[in-house]
């Protein structure tokens, strides 16, 4: 089955950003697919090539880039959400006239259309929501 | 790209958050893709339809525009929870745009009669 | 004398049970952003003040929000002249 | 038939108002995140479900808030069987 | 710099978000700075004390060994509302640290026994 | 009277950081003074350099750098809720290995000895919290 995952939750602040991300993990590792991954409201930080945290605790961000890397997951981050929030890519930080970008290699910014498709492509939609 | 009917279940106060806002850009975006969307205001969420609303005082934009603009993207279905009215003792007339008020027993066949649920 | 802020609306019914368990005599409450929903004139089970306990809401949130209150509408200023004249600041959110 | 998940513990009582309407025979509630504090075993006025509605909890939730739960267990490969076996989701958060 | 004493009042389950622990980090602070500090636990926040917990499965640090350390730290202090554990159906011998049952009508009088009240 | 305030809002999605501003405003307006401006938690978005909005939306971390500017406010951002969370300045961005800071101008990384300081130098604190 074709798996589409919804991130409302911000990382380090809400547990739903991890829950996700286990989510997808344990979606692959039973050999279903994932055909996108939409990071929608806060959860555009999970995008952040600038997290930085102690050894012993979770960067969020980095995760989902490995897991990307080593399944070819599309990860998209909700370009209206993301700049408004500072996130930005090299494109956009150019077209803000801002000196430095900050999304991570293997997260793409894309529009709301990308969530209407990823409903309409996959078998199953689930979302992790933080709170407000 | 086969077609799919979309629920949007909205249950936060606008401005208070971005949530009611963020509800009505992914319906909007639905309708562009020409999908079927019906929404559903439960919770707080019912107090986005209140009319009157002038937020240029906290810096927002009004919500009530983009309210009346839904039926322009052929959004004609818009359900509220009728416990959740009643539990702020409104009524449905005091409400900017006309709506089905849903009773709770209605709200799992509502779920049910939709391929896809999304939660803002 | 202590200011309350509450920015919670009637779906965070504890959010309202806790700021009034904590409120006395002479204390102000001030709803503040979506909190100003308590203040609806229709609301069934909706606030109840201790005694001498005065109820504000903010102005711009009212407005923004569409809603006639029952509460003392304040101001910006309004609001920090009540931080004046209470000795400190609880914020329930 | 749905699976619901719900995030929020008890003190968001809306929360799990709002998906208790929303239950119906057939449906499966997961319980994940601070939602698993619904299934306290003393919880008073707890949760109440429907007639055929399976309860079920993720199991890393529980261990980690240290809670004897009443409701079933379920692992994360688990989580995904039931994401199969119901024809949509939806989160209450 | 003259001392002042300080409430903090923590009202979210642990985990979920980091409220919690983020809490902790202020209590731990203003002990830092040898100025006296009281916990107030209220609503979800009592759970953050219950015994037993291992978040290990969901890759984060546990709380209780914090909590275990206030005492290390001068925070002895720990006050929960009474009301909300009896509406979780919890006693207070099932949390980690003893602690000071509060009835609600002590809480008042608590924020007022105290200069500066930190809600996180 | 010298007031501090405390911001656990982030910007865009929770409207508690504009009213933290209107606040601010307000006290200065008055006549009174802000020993302080202390962002925690997600409060720490307020910091951006790169959020980047239509012109007809408010941008709060630039509404903060202004009225920093014009009143000469200390705005402090907790340090070790800004680096989990990809909020960083020059000096942290070398110290993380990381090519880029989004930390604006105005703004300074300290810890949170920075709010107890402030509770203990102010008649009056105030905080400004989101959810969760």
């Amino acid at each position: 089955m074709l798996f589409s995952i919804v991130v409302h939750a911000a990382p380090v602040q809400n547990q739903g950003a991890d829950t996700a991300l286990r989510f997808a993990r344990a979606v692959l590792a039973a050999g279903h697919g994932i055909y996108r991954v939409f990071f929608y409201r806060d959860g555009i930080h999970n995008g952040s090539a600038l997290s930085s945290l102690p050894p012993d605790e979770a960067n969020i961000p980095a995760q989902w880039q490995a897991l990307a890397a080593e399944h070819g997951l599309d990860l998209v981050v909700c370009i209206a959400a993301a700049v408004r929030r500072g996130m930005l890519n090299a494109e956009e930080a150019q077209r803000y006239d801002r000196s430095s970008s900050n999304l991570a290699p293997g997260f793409e910014l894309s529009g709301l259309g990308q969530l209407v498709d990823a409903c309409l492509q996959s078998d199953r939609v689930i979302t992790f929501g933080g709170r407000s | 790209m086969s077609g799919k009917s979309f629920l949007i279940i909205s249950r936060s106060a606008p401005y208070g958050s971005s949530a009611a806002r963020d509800a009505l850009d992914v319906a909007l975006t639905c309708a562009v893709f020409e999908q079927p969307v019906t929404l559903l205001f439960m919770d707080d969420g019912v107090l986005q339809l209140l009319a009157g609303q002038d937020p240029q005082p906290i810096g927002q934009k009004n919500l009530n525009a983009v309210q009346q603009s839904l039926p322009l993207y052929d959004i004609e279905r818009l359900c509220v929870c009728r416990a959740s009215l009643d539990a702020r003792g409104l009524e449905t007339q005091q409400l900017l745009l006309p709506v089905e008020a849903v009773a709770a027993e209605a709200i799992a066949q509502l779920i049910a009669e939709h391929d896809v649920v999304l939660s803002i | 004398m202590t200011l309350h802020t509450l920015n919670q609306g009637p779906a965070n019914r504890s959010g309202l049970e806790s700021c009034q368990r904590a409120l006395q005599a002479g204390d102000t409450l001030l709803l503040i952003e979506d909190g100003v929903y308590w203040s609806l004139p229709g609301l069934p089970c909706g606030l109840e003040l201790p005694p001498q306990v005065q109820l504000c809401a903010l102005e711009a949130d009212l407005q923004a929000r569409g809603i006639a209150s029952l509460a003392q509408p304040v101001d910006d200023a309004g609001f920090v002249d009540l931080c004046l004249c209470h000795e400190r600041i609880v914020s329930w959110f």
